[in-house]
This record gives C-alpha cells, structure tokens and sequence, in this order.
C-alpha cells in the first residue's frame, strides 16, 4: 500500500520536473514575468523589479529575486544601479543586449546566460537574482545570495581543549572553505551534485586525488547516485541512505563538525561529503577505532594520547560490560567473590525488595531518561536536572530501601563510561541492555556468547570495503600506528593502507630532534 | 512445551525457506526440508518427553564387540 | 531479512525469561552463607551437622555476626538439606572456611564424611579440615568465642593462615588431605583444636596434630612435636626454635627466630637396606637472648649453632621413634619419596612398607645458620 | 560473493583454537596418570605423520576442500559415500563438543539449569558464526587466541608458586605402556580431529600454507597442552585423573595472598571460545559436505537446520556424565580411527599415483628432451 504510494509521489515529482524541462523562455517581458508569477502562485516573497535604463527605453528590464534570500545591497547597487544610470549609448548593441549588459554593465563576480525554465527556477530559489530583458529569450542570472548564517563558534559536542576551535556552520560555501584553507592543494576536489527533488540540497564529495581511493570513490557515487528522496535536511539522512550494514548499532559512516578533523582524515585518504544547511561532515570509510579517536590526540605528546585513547578504548568494553558481569556475578557465580566482599554486598541488598536484574535495568533506563532529559533542555534547568537525579533518585533511593547502593555505582560508572566515547552511545546503550538480559539467564557464559555475538558481528562489517574492525593478521607495521596506540609523529611515515590509500608515502622527514649528542 | 517447539520452528522455517521458495531454489529447499523436518521431530518428540534412542549406543556396540573392552 | 533475525532473538529471550524462569538465578542476600561446619555422630541419625551461618543484619554499620544450626540426617547431604526444614533458607557453601570433625567421627573413619563435600559443586576443596580436641565438634562451634572476629570458622581459618610463622599445627586443606589419602607411602594428618579456659572466656586455639592411618584417627601429636613433624615434610618457614644455653648464671634461654628452611629426604638404598638422610638446612636469627652471655661473637655462635642443632636432631629423632613404636604410619613422606625416586623398588616393598617403616633406619642431619642478631649488635649487660 | 580467502595467520589461530577448544578443560591422556604430559608429547609425536598427510593432501589440490578432493580420488559414488561418512564424523564431533560444553555447565557451575539452555546458546552463536563464513570465524580465532594465550598465560604464571612438581614424579614409573596408550588417546583427541579442517581449509593463500599451518598449529597447541597438563598435574597430584575437569578445579587451587583466588572462571571463558571455534569449524565442514554432495549453490542455506540438528543430537546422544567419560576415553578413539587416519591415506595414496600419473604426460616433453 506505502509502497504503491510512494511510487505514485515520485511520478507525479517527475512530471513537475519534466514540465519545467521542457518550456523555455519567451521574448516578451510580461509574458515571462506571468509564466513565473505562475509558476510560484501565492508566493509573496518573490519580488519583481521592474526597471529601464534612463537613456534607453527599450532595456526594460526585471530583477526577479526572493525577498530574504538576497543581498540587497548587491542587487541595489550591483544590478539595479548600474542597469539604470548607465550610459547604454555608446557602443551597445541592442540586438544583443544581454551580452553587452553582462560583460559591460553588471558589476557582478558571477553572471550567466540561461533561457532553460528550469534552472531559472531552481536559481532563483538558490538566492540567485533573475534580470528579464524585453525581447530577449534569454535571462541573466547573477549570483546575489545573501543570508545570515551562524558565526563559526566551537562545536559543543567535540570541544577540545589543545587545537583549533573552529566549527564548522551550515554553510556549505563556508564549510568548503575552512577545509580548503588547511589543504591548500591543486589535488583537492571537489564535486558538487544536488540531492532531493524538493530540497535540491547541495551535496559536496571531497577528496584528494591519488590519496584517495578510485574504488571507494566509485562506490560512494554509486550509492548517491542511488538516493531518490524529496529531501535532505541534515547529512544525517545520507549518513543512513549511504551506510554499510543498515541494522547496525555501530556507524559505518563518520561525522564530524571540526574542519580540522575533517581535512586530517582527507589527508589520511578518506573521502568527506559535506552536505548544506548541515554543520556535520560525513567521512568514509569510517571503522571501529575511530570512535576512540579524538582530534587532540594527534596534538598533545603520543604517549599521553596514547594513553588516552586506551582508556577510551577500555571504557567501551567497561561500559557495555560492567553491569552484565555484576549482574552475572551477584546472581550466578558468588564463589567468585571474595568472602568479605561477599558479605559487604549482602549485607548493602540486605531488605532491597526487587531482584536484581530489574532494579538494573531499571536504573540504568533512568540513567538513561536524565541523560536524553539533561541533552533537550535549557542549560540552566539541566543543573536542575542533575541534582534531582542524583540526590533523589541516587540518594534517596538507597536510603528508602528501594535499590542498593551497589546497583548505583554500577550504573553510574557505566554511564560515565558510555559518555567516554560519545561516538558509540547508541550502540553501547543497545548492547549493554543485550548483555544484561544474556547474563540474566545464563550468568556469566551469557555474557560471553554476547561478546562472541558482538564481536562476530562487528568483525563481519565493512565500511565501504574496508573490514570495520581491521584485519589484525594482515596488518603489518605502520597500519598500527595509529590504532589502539597513536604513535608519534616522527614515525608514522606512512599512510595507513587499511583505508586503500595509494600514495602511501607522507612524510619524509629525517628525524634531527631528539638524537643523542655529544 | 510443544507449543512454544512448534512456535519456534514456524519462526525458524519462515525465517529460512521463504526467501528459497521465493528465488524458486528447489534443490536447496528439499534438502533444507528434509532437515528441518527431522529436526522438528526429534524436537517435537522430545517435548512429549519421549526418549529418543542415541546413535552412540550402536557405534559403541560394534567398537566393543571389534576391540573389546 | 535482519527483522526476522532480532524478531526471533527477541523471542528466543522472551521465552527463555518468561516460560522457564531463570534457573540458577540466586539473589546475593538470600543466600545463607556457610562459615563452617562440624561434623558429630548423630543421636538419632547418622550424622549430626553444626553449621554456622553468617548472619548479616540491616543497617549501615552492622556487622556481620554468627547463627549455629544443628540437624541431622541419614546421609551429610541429608543432614545438609534437612536445615531447610529448619530455617527455610538453603545453604550456600562456596564460602566455607573449615571443616570440624570429632574424634569419634574420625576414628570410624572419615573418607565417607568428606566424600559429599569433595563431590557436589558448589563446595570448595580448598576448606580447612581440622580435629576437634573437645568431645564433640559442634561444640567448638557453640562454646567457642574468637578473639577478633564474631564469626568463629572465619577466626579459625586466619588461625590457620598464620601458622606459618608458628609451626605448631600442620595447615591441611581438605584437597591437601584427600591427595594424602590417595597417595601410597604418605598417611594423613591434621591439625587439632581445642577450647581452652581463659579469664573464664572459651577461646579457641589450634596446636597439635592428628595422625591417621589412612582415614582413621589413631592418635596425637603435640605442638612442638608437630614443629619437628614439619621440619621433615618441609612445611616450616617460620617459627621459634628455643634453646637453653648453660650460662655463667645458670641457663641462659636463646630464641632462634626462623627464617626459611630446606629439608631434602634422601633414600640410601643398598641391597635390601633402606635408610633415610633427613638433611635439614635452617636459616635463623637471634631474636631474644635472656642473659649476658656473648652468642654474637663467632665463638659463641658457633656453640649456639652446634647445640641448637643437636637439640633439633634429638627433637626431630624422638618424634620418628615415637611415631615408628606409637603409631607406625608413614605421616614424614618417606614412602612416597622412595616412591619417586626408586619406583622399581617401591613396586617390590609398597606392600609391607608399614612393617618396613617400623625399623626404618632416619638418620638426622641438620644445620642451623644463625645469620644475624637482629636489632641489638650486643648482648646487653646490666651494670651496677 | 568472491572467492573466500584466509590468512595463514588466521588458519593457525583457527587451527589453535580448534585443537585446545575442549582439550584444555577435559584434560588428555588421563590413563598414563602422572605422565600424562609424556603422553601428550607421544601424542603429538604420533600426529605428525598423519597432519602432514593432511597438509601434502591439500597442498595437492590447492583451493579444494576434503569433499571435492573424495570426488577426485575415490569417484563420484565412492567419494560420496565417504563424504558421508566425513559429514556424519564432523556433525556427531560438533554434537559432541556442545555436549561436552553442556556437561561442564551443569556440573561445574549451574546445577540447576537445564543443560539444554546452554548448548542452544553456543548452539545458536555457531549457526550465526557459519552463516557469516569462514573468514570471519577466522578472524574471530585471530582476535580471540591472543585474548586467549594472555588468559593463559597469567594464570599460569600465578599457578607457578603454587606447583608441587614433585607430583611429576615418578616419571615414567609404570613404563611406557600408559604413556603409548594415553598418547594414543592424545592423538585421536585433539591432535587427529583436525582432520576435520580438511573440509575448511579450501581458503588457505598458497600451496605450501597447508604445511605451515597445520605443523605450526599443532606444535603450538601441543606445547600449550603440555604445559597446562603440567600444570594441572602439579597443581592437583594424584586426584588429576579422577576429575571430570581437572583444569578448573586446578585452577579454583590458585590463590595468591587473599585477594588473586576463585579465578576458575578464566577457565570457563577459555572453554567457552574453545568449544565455540570448535563446534563451528564442525557445522562449517557439514554444512559443506551437504552443499558439495547435493551439489548446492550456498552452504549457508542450510546451516539454521543442520544447526539446530545439532544441538538435538548433542542432547540426545548421552544419558550421563558418565557415559560421556566412558566414550571419549575408551571408544572414541578407535572410533575415530578410520576418518583420522585410514581414509586420508588411502586418498594420499591415490592422490601421489594420479598426480605421478598425469604428471609425466603434461610435463614430459620439455623436461626429457
């Protein structure tokens, strides 16, 4: 039924499309003035201007824009003015008026000739200006786009505290920009293509050629190619069309909102799509270290980042497994314990009325609930937030006998833990639940054939080829660099070639500093 | 017990024939029926709590009566 | 085709929580965790089995203190099951530190009793096993009060723990004393516990050793016979050898501490002769010197050595010769080592080794090493 | 679907993993006693024939597995009937490994739990694992061995100071006899069972890997089995061959101060991977037998049946612990005789007269004259 419907939908979008493909404009000002008014019935924003040249009647001309999306100041004075108080006299050649105002008379960076209905429409609804000349089957179409857009602020969600603090905005103008002016490279390109019949967002792939790789390339415009759907609002929406194992927990595409991120990884041969109006930048292939990866680490000492991103590494297998082996231990297998933890654990549960597992999975539901509560809300009421939660419900909760006190610790620890990879919270949130009820039936051997699961599962996907969790017998040398360890930098003289880099070489630096003297 | 045996199964089957019937792959649907349907009487006798003779008797029947022991 | 998969996963969960429960899923605090156990003859039954549970009450700073049960049954794992009939609870025993039998539970014989504790799962075979000196075992149990900890069976087994710096009662784990049942040539024995009166408090204290002919008590050691007990089975690393010198005022006592030892067994076999070699190498420090005599000096440590060994010597030679007329089992190990070294001439002598260990030829060679004098580099001489 | 393809590496971690798996925790040789790591080395002495058989066989027919080389050798309804009965070894052997790790579960840890709780588990994982193929079980082996191997390892270590290695002693105190009987029981299980991997092992790179891998594999696994039996021996004296699962109630010995003790659970993790490699190496090498005899497109499309026949067989197939003692340790050897040892040598046998035979008329001309 859906499905019939959707498929109705896309017809009746190609129609629209194919109308537009067809017409062209006409001569006549008011005629084409009257096919636009037509074609943008009961849209009050878009403003027709007409106007002449003071010296010459016959350029009548017709500056057709959206109010809001322009520059008024560069259609006033770079369009409207130069039109109008121009001496048009001297050497112009009426019949071909639209060449002669373009090269002649407009004073602006990028001016085209088009009399396709279709690209005209879909210029105007990108900013541009439209200037409809009398007689003439051809319009100008001057690039004017003018709109506020947000100031480059620090993205909150990967704050640093050594490195750029740049962010990137939900301009793609700005975006390729910023990106541009850390790789100031002929190789750098860039391709633009236009996804979503109604959005008509503009998608950039970016990439380095003879870094990158041609396969991977291929099969991610193959895959964007693929995409057929009325919008795109964020990158967010290619992320999921694009994606590797679709049922996934685990990202197999890789977002950012650093620009220095993103133009390391260029540089590592990956490959970026920066989508408009999205601050967030995909990166493919994107594997299963990356997650632990943070852009500091590659500015603070190695061994310092090395160390972090171990803990960070460790802190989602302690987060995932914390309460399943607790639960499990607790409930199966208290010959595990020592004999006064035992009794310390026993005697903290000693009138706790709920079994185990539920007040753990209950706790940990509510853990969840704060956390998703403390993201939507203002920051103020957060702190707010924050203090009901841990005073009440932590607190209060063990002094009412309604959980006990080791059941807090471990949700809490396991949640600090989830926030150590903010990258992997949604699928450690899943697996963790997983775990849970695993090693409620089977204590301890459930939560082993929950990491034999998991790990068979992440072992078996990809990322646009590139094995998600690495091919550990055939990586040699310098492909481990730069995985569990960050090693320095005087040493990561190669790319890695997990990724299918070509140009594998990227440094040539001989090392001077450090060697012993004297 | 039978009921949830005969309820997992139909899962499993759907879950396993429907794409080979659907690609029309005869030969791996026999051979896949044969199985699964003498695994779902084993299972099935199982849950009547019937006892199901082991192969291993016979096997080491005919080794004892070959080496003794 | 992924919905199918997470859809029978999810049904696969479900069913295994809702319809069969969760079989092995045991609450921590339900749990009634067993401290100890003492084994009787029972009046009735069998068996009479005194447990103590630890009993660990509500609220922050309560401390965990102790409940004795008593039951009996037909069978241990009768007698063990019936405490459900009692309290309700059932019993936990991965935590259980010791085990206490009575003599005359252990002169029947005991492998029958420890059978059940060794076989079923859920016991640990690394308890202590220990005799009670008392008329029945239950009673060390009930009478008995620790000194430090509320819990008795815990308080015996730290006892037992730190009987390595005393050598006064062998530390025998039930695991330790099944493999000396199984093995030939080595019999059993185990550590003895008794209540002692003191300011009319009942405390427990663990000295001596029982000896078995195979899983039968036949008789007793006491605490220093038991320290040069362990000095053959090479268990000593630590201890007090005490020593009277004769001093210018009369004897002058001199406390040896022990810091490490080496016994080495060695069979000298000629012919059909078989002698053992006890050669015992002790390394020690003057610790305590209750005169003015100069034991420093090399001439004076040299005679301190030579005494404390030939003390040692004659210690260690009258417990063998008590043991060969007294007892007549092999508690040293002789046997087994004969077993390891010469298995060919074990094969010929295992079966009449008991007769063999009666005239078995020891002889005792030790070496004490004095290697310092502690804190005090004198003697310390009281003067007017 | 390309061609499926796995390291060297991979193979022998896989190989490993096989041979250990259920190895470790029931212990081998138990007839020669306190010799029993003698045993083991005889065992492995015993294997190296017959493993390099194995690798000579593969090596001969690159990128074929056991079923294709039977059809090769033996003839269309020859090698089929023996495919059969290679089909029946690997099942009953998978059978057999989920019923071991169903025993140990239930007498070790979980009384109370139905023992057919568990094997649906390790069930299901090796359905799910042979479903995604054999380079991700390879894989797998790759990353899990090493988690492995550092288990191992620690424990030992912290084993050391606990070892009694007089309990090693006599050695050989009752002959040779135990030792060549506990050998031979060694040999047949683990070392020979890896003829089983004859069947997997269609995806090794190169010619010569087959030799590498497989001597590699069991040398190492075997030096591991003798240091854990060792160990165990040690550790636990006389009463080593009266356990069901002598290396977990070793282990549960170890306790180093008052805090490093009741770590036998390591041994559960390691039993678990264990059996898992195993048991699916087991339903792969079926799966294919089937896919090769009924000449199927996919071995994948009936691993769900033959998965969960499996499991019920391995339900069904002993009443008792005891029994399951009985047959791994008197009747599975001669058993196993024919498909460990037997049938591969007579297909080598073949195997060296075809090549010998189609040899000089392919290659004759340039070298003769």
């Amino acid at each position: 039924m859906t499905l019939k419907k959707q498929n109705a939908v896309k017809e009746n979008n190609k129609d629209n499309m194919a109308e537009l493909n067809d017409l062209l404009l006409g001569s006549s000002l008011e005629e084409n003035i009257a096919l636009l008014r037509n074609i943008f019935t009961n849209d009050e924003t878009l403003v027709f201007r007409r106007f002449q040249n003071r010296n010459i009647k016959a350029v009548k001309c017709c500056a057709v824009y959206f109010n809001g999306m322009i520059d008024p100041q560069i259609v006033n004075k770079d369009i409207i003015q130069p039109v109008l108080s121009s001496d048009l006299k001297d050497g112009i050649d009426i019949h071909n008026l639209p060449e002669e105002l373009q090269y002649k008379v407009i004073a602006s960076g990028n001016v085209n000739l088009e009399n396709q209905l279709d690209q005209i429409v879909s210029s105007i609804l990108y900013g541009n200006t439209l200037l409809l000349i009398e007689n003439c089957e051809k319009a100008l179409i001057i690039s004017s786009n003018g709109w506020e857009t947000r100031a480059i602020t620090e993205p909150e969600s990967e704050k640093v505290v050594r490195g750029p603090r740049e962010g990137l905005t939900e301009s793609i103008i700005m975006n390729i920009t910023m990106i541009r002016r850390r790789i100031k490279d002929p190789d750098l390109k860039l391709k633009f293509r236009e996804i979503g019949s109604k959005t008509h967002t503009r998608v950039c792939i970016c990439y380095i050629e003879n870094v990158a790789s041609e396969n991977i390339l291929k099969e991610l415009e193959k895959r964007l190619d693929q995409i057929d759907i009325d919008g795109i609002i964020d990158s967010g929406y290619i992320q999921e069309l694009i994606r590797d194992a679709p049922f996934s927990p685990f990202e197999t595409v890789g977002h950012t909102e650093k620009p220095d991120v993103v133009a390391a990884k260029l540089l590592e041969g990956r490959i970026a799509i920066i989508s408009d109006c999205s601050p967030s930048v995909l990166t493919v292939p994107y594997i299963m270290i990356e997650n632990s990866q943070s852009n500091e680490d590659y500015y603070n000492n190695f061994i310092y980042s090395s160390f972090n991103r171990f803990l960070r590494t460790i802190s989602f297998v302690l987060a995932v497994s914390v309460p399943a082996v607790y639960l499990s231990i607790v409930t199966f297998h208290q010959e595990m314990l020592p004999t006064p933890l035992v009794l310390s654990i026993s005697a903290s549960k000693q009138g706790v009325p709920f079994p185990s597992f539920f007040s753990l999975l209950v706790m940990l539901l509510i853990f969840d609930l704060l956390r998703e509560a403390a993201t939507r809300m203002p920051t103020l009421i957060g702190q707010a937030v924050n203090i009901v939660g841990t005073l009440v419900l932590g607190q209060a909760a063990v002094e009412a006998k309604l959980v006990s006190a080791p059941v807090i610790i471990v949700t809490a620890l396991s949640g600090i833990l989830t926030l150590m990879n903010l990258k992997l919270i949604g699928a450690v949130i899943m697996i963790r639940f997983l775990f849970l009820i695993l090693s409620s039936i089977l204590g301890i051997y459930g939560y082993i054939f929950g990491v034999i699961a998991i790990s068979l599962h992440l072992l078996s996907i990809r990322s646009f080829g590139v094995p998600y969790m690495l091919n550990v017998t055939t990586l040699k040398g310098h492909n481990w660099q730069d995985t569990f360890i960050r090693a320095p930098w005087w040493s990561m003289k190669l790319r890695p070639k997990i990724i299918g880099a070509k140009n594998l070489v990227r440094q040539r630096t001989k090392k001077t500093g450090g060697k012993k003297t004297g | 017990m039978f009921i949830i045996v005969i309820l997992i199964y139909s899962v499993v089957f759907l879950y396993d024939f429907l794409p080979l019937y659907k690609q029309k792959e005869w030969k791996e649907f026999i051979v896949n029926a044969c199985l699964g349907l003498v695994s779902f009487t084993i299972a099935l006798l199982l849950s009547f709590n019937l006892k199901i003779p082991s192969p291993e008797a016979p096997i080491r029947e005919i080794i004892t009566s070959i080496f003794g022991k | 085709m992924k919905p199918f998969k997470i859809i029978l996963l999810v049904l696969i969960i479900m069913g295994n929580l809702l319809l069969t429960g969760c079989w092995n899923y045991r609450e921590i605090e339900k749990l009634a965790i067993v401290a100890g156990v003492a084994i009787d003859k029972g009046t009735n039954s069998r068996y009479r089995v005194t447990v103590e549970i630890v009993h660990i009450s509500q609220g922050r700073d309560a401390k965990p203190s102790s409940r004795i049960v008593t039951m009996e049954g037909e069978t241990m794992m009768d007698a063990v099951r019936n405490e459900i009939s009692l309290s309700g609870e059932r019993l936990y025993w991965s935590h259980a530190k010791v085990i206490l039998l009575s003599q005359e539970v252990a002169r029947e014989g005991i492998a029958k009793i420890i059978d059940w504790y060794t076989r079923d799962s859920e016991t640990r075979t690394d308890v202590k096993i220990l005799i009670s000196g008392e008329k029945t075992a239950g009673e060390i149990l009930e009478r008995g009060k620790g000194v430090t900890e509320e819990i008795k069976s815990f308080e015996l087994n730290s006892m037992l723990d730190n009987q390595k710096s005393l050598a006064k009662a062998p530390k025998i784990d039930l695991f330790d004393f099944l493999n000396m049942l199984e093995s030939d040539g080595t019999s059993p024995v185990m550590p003895l516990i008794n209540i002692r009166q003191a300011d009319s408090k009942s405390v427990l204290e663990i000295m001596g050793t029982a000896v078995f002919r195979h899983d039968k008590l036949i008789g007793f050691l006491d605490g220093e016979e038991t320290k040069y007990l362990l000095f053959i089975k090479n268990k000593v690393k630590a201890g007090v050898l005490s020593q009277e010198e004769p001093g210018e005022e009369g004897t002058c006592p001199v406390a040896l501490e022990i810091f490490g030892n080496k016994t080495r067994l060695e069979p000298l076999v000629s012919d059909n002769n078989i002698e053992f070699k006890v050669n015992i190498t002790v390394t020690t420090a003057i610790d305590e010197i209750e005169g003015s005599e100069n034991f420093i000096e090399d001439k004076g440590r040299i005679k301190l050595e030579k005494d404390s060994e030939a003390s040692l010597k004659a210690g260690i030679e009258n417990l063998i010769k008590k043991v060969q007329t007294d007892f007549g089992v092999d508690i040293f190990g002789f046997g087994s080592e004969l077993k390891n070294d010469k298995p060919k001439l074990w094969g010929k002598l295992s079966n009449n080794w008991d007769d063999r260990l009666k005239s078995l030829k020891v002889t005792v060679i030790p070496k004490i090493h004095i290697r310092n004098s502690a804190v005090l580099s004198k003697t310390i001489k009281v003067k007017d | 679907m390309g061609k499926e393809l796995i390291t060297d590496k991979e193979a022998i971690c896989l190989l490993m993993l096989f041979t250990m798996g259920s190895t470790l925790i029931l212990g081998v040789g138990s007839d020669a006693k306190n010799d029993a790591w003698l045993a083991v080395i005889a065992g492995l002495l015993m294997s190296l024939p017959v493993i390099l058989i194995y690798s000579r066989l593969l090596s001969i027919f690159p990128g074929k597995d056991l079923f294709e080389i039977l059809d090769m050798t033996l003839g269309r309804l020859l090698g089929k009937l023996v495919a059969l009965i290679y089909i029946w070894y690997a099942f009953h052997l998978g059978a057999l490994v989920l019923r071991n790790f169903g025993e140990f579960m239930v007498t070790m840890t979980m009384p109370e739990t139905p023992i057919f709780v568990p094997m649906l588990g390790l069930g299901l994982l090796c359905v799910f694992a042979v479903r995604l193929g054999i380079e991700e079980i390879g894989r797998i082996s790759a990353y899990l061995l090493p988690v492995l191997m550092i288990i191992l390892l620690i424990v030992l270590g912290l084993a050391i100071p606990q070892f009694e290695l007089t309990n090693l002693k006599p050695v050989l105190g009752k002959g040779l006899g135990p030792v060549i009987n506990g050998g031979f029981s060694a040999f047949s299980f683990p070392f020979a069972e890896s003829a089983i991997l004859l069947g997997a092992f269609f995806c090794l790179k190169t010619k010569k890997s087959p030799f590498k891998v497989y001597t590699l594999a069991i040398l190492f696994a075997g030096t591991l089995i003798m240091v854990l039996t060792i160990r165990n021996i040690s550790l636990l004296g006389q009463l080593t061959s009266k356990l069901y699962f002598p290396s977990y109630v070793a282990v549960s010995r170890i306790s180093v101060g008052d805090f490093i003790q009741r770590i036998e659970v390591t041994v559960s993790i390691i039993f678990v991977v264990g059996a898992f490699a195993k048991s699916s190496i087991c339903l792969l090498v079926a799966s294919r037998g089937i896919q090769r005899i009924f000449k199927l497109k996919d071995y994948r499309k009936v691993v769900i049946q033959l998965g969960s026949l499996m499991v019920l067989l391995s339900y069904i197939v002993y009443d008792t612990t005891m029994m399951m003692q009985y047959w791994a340790f008197k009747v599975y050897r001669y058993y196993a005789f024919p498909m460990q040892v037997i049938f591969p040598v007579i297909i080598w046998i073949i195997a060296e007269a075809k090549k010998n035979k189609s040899k000089p008329a392919g290659k004759k001309a340039p070298a003769n004259e």
